[in-house]
């Protein structure tokens, strides 16, 4: 096993695997940028190295950067997390030149599986099936309207390179087509590098099903079970949980042999997932497949109890997987909110600043992977993730309520969050009785259907605030820095704020 | 002491008549007021009711001029303009103070690049229509005109940094 | 089901009860005294209703003035937690002549066993095995001198009302026995109102394994396996775990067999937990019964998935128990530490004052049931425990290792805690090996021999006092206050201090 | 600027050279350290490895006289004692202050209740000898002699309340 590996990460994930680490007695080496000198997952490892400045494309982007700290502080392996450069295969190529290991799927793998087209080619070659649309990109114009014609609209515009709905559109009528083709592939060649994008059928009220793999080096692949990724906003993932609500013990073992001949198509080893959209009538269609550690890996974790990182470092160490499919069962349910810094009644924009005050949720069946601390700043440079808060119970309604408990009991003053919204979508009925697809959000939440919160606490609000104006009635009740949220600068007379769903 | 609360069209008339008790509207209620760990941060016991309460002040008390107080509380947030009997009365002398919203004004809602100016100086847009696209964190948003109008000031543009709640564009 | 209930207690166990209440859908009431007036439970809660003056006896033990809160909030049910009045039969009866349910078990149970020399009488009608001792109170003078001589040193001197090691005492030899009984009798008196004392036979290197029970109240028990309790201080547990490391299937299912037999024997019903000692020969004998909800319950949640309050509340409120022997299984391996506000340099006296800075360990496996936050104070007039940590693994090895990472992770500063101590238990080959008895700590710790911390970080702090210094060299680095440790004033040099086992 | 610590017998001679760089008894290291969160809390990254630090200062610094800080780092603690090159020579002019610790002295651990006084005035004990006996939070606490000696003033009675680092009983 190794003795020491590099995080080419930040934040709640690279958190995440200093603790599998530290478990495994493999000691730690963070990176930072300016900005995350004092982050925890710089003052939890036992080495930290900066590389750069604030901006990602000048540290965590930087791949020769990320090398010299790795030969400096003596890693032997580099674990690249989510994001930044986890599906970058010429960081695993750059990675293995160095003479160190690369946590993760060969970069074959990656490269097949990053290029969706590609992916698709190699699907329909071994028989996994996948939705209606182009196999290679297509620019915005004539040619892809015509093809958008013939799949039938709504179509999904997608980025080649795509991941995390960054650089995807969806198109219902051809007079938008060009102009979201156009948005989308600016959006992703500032992501993704690549402007390619291509053209899917877009399928009405589908649910997001994802299949969890691990594969050693030596061909043995085993799934742990599906994921119901299902409630997005604007195609990213909310809230998430396993196992899916719909899916039977005959369809879990037919979704997850597909996910295996899927990874085994592309020579995949290491952790990886494999992504389907599920139709009304339970036929499954390969989307793509993410060669990586995935923000949503806790549900799977703990309703298998295998802890997912470890597993990691084993694999790419060259060990032998010892779990065998028989071995894993499903033990309870779990949820999983991603809680964002970003305003739900500003158009769920992102909000940065200080966390003044930060209360997490603890107690029976909670586990909160959080990557910020009070005092912390919550910047522009990186994604808004404060955390994963993670729920376990019993059963799905057990874990539902354990959710809606901890959401209730999760402080954050400074930032504005999105634990309201979570809320609503776990106290909402269609959820509770597990009936949503994808569209669910976009259906039961059209933000400017939103209305103020509940008037029975607007008597609290009111004692409230004469209190603290008579306790301290010609100073300021705190020295903070008043939150101007820009588009609506603060009006000259109270009101009521917060979110009810229609 | 006499104070008015008002949070959209409720009024409120509280009346502390000492430090366990108060009327509200004529109604009497037991309170226990306390800051807890942080300045921002208060538990209140309202009738035997606990709860956790944080509080912002979004504009300073000033003689004459009401206060504006933002209230966190069971998750939602309430923005209470409280004045006292004194302050009640200076505004009806001079007039409550002019809003400094300008409804046409487009600030930038988060910091960010700027993508796409979509409008031109002169431009008629109508409201909901997009004007701008700035990216944040990867991700572009369209902010989207308040009000029919003209566009009448440009202060960005194509790829320029801004800051939050920077102007970017007036619509007229 | 209850709409709204009362809890009388505070800390963490209060915070814990208010979670299970608010998962399902139950009000609670919190009662504080004047010091816990910005405690967690008081501000977690539904409901808040001041009691009194911070001692215990002026408040929390007040059993008019709970009765009035609960009467006044038109509360339904009262849940006692631990301590406090949770084995108080008089207390039972009066909540119950309140009109109001108990939360717990009937009361003549709770008097039955509290008096271990009538709990001891029934186990031995019923055929479950004791320690063979004296069946009646003894007072300290030659008769008992004659009894300590038949049974054999050495004995144990223990409370007729007593639990969790207050007024007990090992007596090795003739000479100690009346100070010994002396001592424990007044420590009896204070603690229980009761200074009634018995004597039993104290087992050599016996193990400390105790079943959890459910009743409900049509008879229907079960046992939720066993817990591993040995780990203990002065017969306070400090380390607690499920599955014990040595009882087999067929010892669990007579173990379990005696405690449910046990449990029929009082007419029992709700949670409870039967105590037996192990020998060697894996011969157990009952001990006590504990008629309440224990501090190490999580260790069972976490192995079987059960929450125990949440079925304290429906046995509470007459329903049937809906879990059948067959369903309960174990489901890996937890570790519960007891983290102490304790000086475990000072002889572990109990460390007050202001908690400054509070960094809560969390991630995969982790549950830390905490009653304390930052700028709130531990104070003199209540147990100093900071908070229940529960680590959680597929296996034992791999639960020992997430709560030494979490111990890691975990930083009070303000008040001294048992963390190091903590660490050092789990680090030790001993407890690795799950080679232990109720001697372990006394025979692998004894803090006379505790040498200081390792000399290897010596040079760490040399440099972080300089740099502190260097960047304040006429200031104060803090504005805190010295802690002086009275026994020790501040030595006029500087020093190592910290564990390390011999 | 250079300092000296000190650790029970141990000497270090640190010479910072700039914000970066500093040595060790003559050996170079890199610095990087940090304020976080709170005011003790720091973070110092010392030739690439991070570690967290808690300063709290014990006794602090005057002209002439060394500072003892408190160090809280990976569980454990340490107290420091630094001195600057001044605070050394004004402290072999003037000789170390002396403690005020008296070695029989036995002050209260901890806040609590006397629940007996196990000596008399005049009395002889030796070394590890019960002296008294202080209960707090339910617990009976026996506390022994420090030293071989005779019991020369009682400061408190049974049953009485006491304050942690309050003076019990000195043995002469």
């Amino acid at each position: 096993m190794f003795k020491r590996i590099l995080i080419a990460n930040r934040g709640e994930i690279a958190v995440r695997i200093i603790r599998a680490a530290s478990e495994m007695d493999i000691e730690t080496v963070a990176v930072f940028s300016d900005a995350d000198r004092l982050a925890l997952h710089t003052r939890l490892a036992d080495y930290a190295y900066h590389i750069g400045l604030s901006p990602s494309q000048e540290s965590y982007l930087v791949i020769d950067r990320i090398l010299d700290a790795a030969q400096k502080s003596g890693a032997e392996a580099i674990h690249p997390g989510y994001g930044f450069l986890a599906e970058n295969a010429d960081f695993a190529r750059a990675v293995a030149d160095a003479g160190l290991t690369f946590i993760g799927p060969p970069p074959q793998a990656i490269e097949d599986m990053g290029l969706k087209t590609r992916a698709r080619e190699i699907m329909i070659a071994a028989g996994v099936p996948v939705t209606p649309g182009t196999e290679s990109a297509i620019d915005p114009g004539p040619e892809a309207a015509k093809i958008a014609e013939q799949v039938g609209y709504p179509v999904l515009i997608k980025a080649a390179s795509g991941g995390g709905g960054k650089g995807m559109r969806v198109v219902e009528t051809p007079d938008d087509l060009i102009k979201a083709m156009e948005s989308a592939s600016r959006e992703a060649a500032s992501a993704f590098n690549n402007p390619q994008i291509y053209i899917e059928k877009y399928l009405e009220g589908p649910r997001h099903i994802e299949v969890q793999l691990l594969a050693d080096q030596y061909g043995h692949t085993i799934h742990l079970n599906e994921r119901e990724c299902s409630i997005q906003r604007r195609h990213q993932k909310v809230v998430e949980e396993a196992p899916s609500p719909v899916i039977t013990p005959d369809l879990r073992a037919q979704i997850g042999a597909a996910a295996i001949k899927a990874a085994r198509a592309c020579g995949y080893y290491n952790a990886g997932t494999v992504e389907f959209l599920l139709d009304r009538n339970k036929n499954f269609y390969f989307i793509e497949m993410n060669t990586r550690l995935q923000v949503e890996h806790p549900v799977t974790e703990m309703t298998t109890g295998i802890d997912l990182v470890k597993e990691q470092f084993k694999i790419a160490a060259g060990e032998k997987l010892t779990i065998q499919q028989e071995d894993v069962t499903i033990h309870g349910h779990a949820i999983e909110c991603r809680v964002y810094a970003e305003d739900p009644l500003n158009n769920f924009y992102p909000s940065t600043g200080m966390v003044k005050y930060l209360h997490p949720p603890a107690g029976p069946g909670i586990r909160n992977d959080s990557g910020i601390y009070e005092g912390g700043e919550i910047s522009i440079y990186y994604d808004p993730l404060i955390s994963k808060l993670v729920a376990w119970g019993r059963d799905r309604s057990e874990a539902i309520v354990r959710m809606r408990r901890a959401l209730q009991e999760y402080h954050i003053t400074g930032v504005r969050s999105n634990i309201p919204f979570c809320l609503l979508v776990v106290e909402h009925p269609k959820f509770i009785e597990g009936d949503f697809d994808t569209h669910f959000i976009s259906d039961h939440f059209r933000i400017e259907d939103m209305a103020p919160g509940p008037v029975d606490k607007e008597k609290i609000a009111a004692i409230a605030a004469v209190l603290a104006y008579h306790a301290k009635p010609a100073a300021s009740v705190s020295a903070s820095q008043p939150q101007n949220d820009g588009v609506s600068p603060w009006l000259s007379s109270g009101r009521r704020l917060g979110l009810r769903t229609r | 002491m006499k104070y008015q609360a008002v949070i959209d069209d409720q009024k409120f008339e509280v009346q502390i008549i000492d430090e366990h008790t108060l009327t509200v509207n004529g109604e009497e209620s037991s309170i226990n007021f306390r800051q807890g760990q942080k300045p921002e941060h208060f538990s209140l016991i309202l009738d035997g009711q606990s709860h956790q309460v944080w509080i912002e002040e979004c504009q300073p008390c000033r003689d004459g001029k009401p206060s504006i107080v933002r209230i966190h509380l069971h998750g939602f947030d309430y923005e209470v303009q409280v004045d006292t009997e004194r302050s009640l009365k200076l505004r009806e002398f001079v007039g409550t103070s002019s809003s400094s919203e300008v409804a046409g004004q487009i600030n930038a809602p988060m910091p960010g690049l700027v993508v796409k100016v979509l409008v031109e100086n002169g431009q008629e847009v109508k409201k909901g229509d997009g004007v701008i696209i700035v990216e944040a964190m990867k991700m572009e948003n369209e902010i989207k005109s308040p009000i029919d109008g003209i566009v009448s000031e440009i202060h960005v543009q194509n790829r320029q940094a801004v800051e939050k709640g920077e102007t970017l564009i007036i619509i007229g």
